[in-house]
């Protein structure tokens, strides 16, 4: 099954988050992305993200993967946006379920965090007044 | 004798093109030092990773006919 | 703004985490608790929660106004269930929106911590055979 | 001169009834142990709280004429 997604347009997460339901699972931690009206002080009116997608497809699969094996969880998906996203839209989303919140807590933090060193995507924020520039962090 | 190169972001924008094909060059890094200055990318292989038929390779991997190389720059999702 | 709840009944999480919504926040972390299919090694079969409902929601808003102290959040939230619970069903809901995801997490866990060991309500268990138990942790 | 005692979860069981008025005790821990004769809990007061007029207090807190009393046993919710 398929754990790791790159989406081009909106997604839905309620079925996502349906699959991870499991009588097995006592808990349930979620992280969700949203495109933020600013970015360090600079206001920003919108943004995309530009994914190398084969890569990206490879490299998320195994960071959940990964997790499944690192953390006591039960089941873990995540979904990350490419395209044109306005201020407010739904960027990327982890959810992770386990017997314990502990866990839960956990691969959630880890894999969101993975994703965003690893998964070869980019964000192109455009700011207020016209300049806009691509973000490859030191 | 070729490959094929992928740009992503700043590199795309840099291009002015999404991928090109070149002759098989000698190595990586000698690659991406040519395309460097002919394309005035700002970014330095060092902080760059590179992938070779769709998955992250070492620079110094060897290379074949036909390969599809795409240099990586700092990544920046979530 | 009321920012802790006790529902009676099934409640949907769709409305509580749009309240959270803000161009100011690029980060949501959120937490679920289900109820699981086993404790302790036993198969339970269902189990009902029993609040002492006006402290519940007295020191439950205590709780979310703390996190909102002690931690770089924009918001907060929680809803715990009360009565009777079938396996699966959602048991309590957290969600906390943030600048940053750091914040985020740390806030959401700490107030599930937080009402877990504050909130007067207490988890009656029914296990597969019959027994049943009131849970009051050491 | 009485007070209302809540009761919840295993006390609530083992008392039989959600409530009780009873007249108003010397303090909180002399109206416990009476109780816990009386009804059977199996709690020590140590692993309880105690809650006056609907939020937690102080074991030694003063009572009066009317007041709320809840003896919280240790919570699990969550």
């Amino acid at each position: 099954m398929k754990r790791f997604g790159i989406s081009e347009v909106a997604f839905d997460i309620a079925p996502l988050r349906q699959r991870l339901l499991s009588s097995r699972a006592g808990a349930y931690a979620s992280f969700e992305g949203w495109v933020r009206d600013h970015h360090e002080g600079r206001a920003v009116e919108g943004l995309h993200y530009e994914a190398y997608a084969a890569l990206a497809e490879t490299e998320g699969e195994r960071i959940v993967q990964e997790a499944l094996q690192r953390f006591e969880i039960v089941d873990a998906a995540c979904v990350h946006r490419t395209g044109s996203l306005a201020l407010g839209e739904l960027a990327v989303w982890v959810g992770v379920s386990a017997g314990h919140r502990g866990p839960a807590f956990e691969a959630c933090r880890w894999i969101i965090d993975e994703v965003k060193a690893r998964v070869p995507i980019w964000k192109h924020e455009r700011y207020v007044g016209g300049e806009n520039k691509w973000r490859h962090p030191d | 004798m070729s490959v094929t190169v992928l740009y992503f972001a700043s590199l795309r924008d840099a291009a002015g093109v999404a991928s090109e094909t070149l002759p098989l060059p000698a190595s990586l890094t000698a690659l991406y030092a040519e395309l460097r200055a002919r394309h005035g990318f700002a970014l330095p292989a060092e902080r760059l990773r590179v992938a070779v038929d769709g998955d992250f390779a070492p620079w110094d991997s060897p290379l074949r006919d036909g390969c599809e190389i795409a240099f990586i720059p700092p990544v920046s999702g979530g």
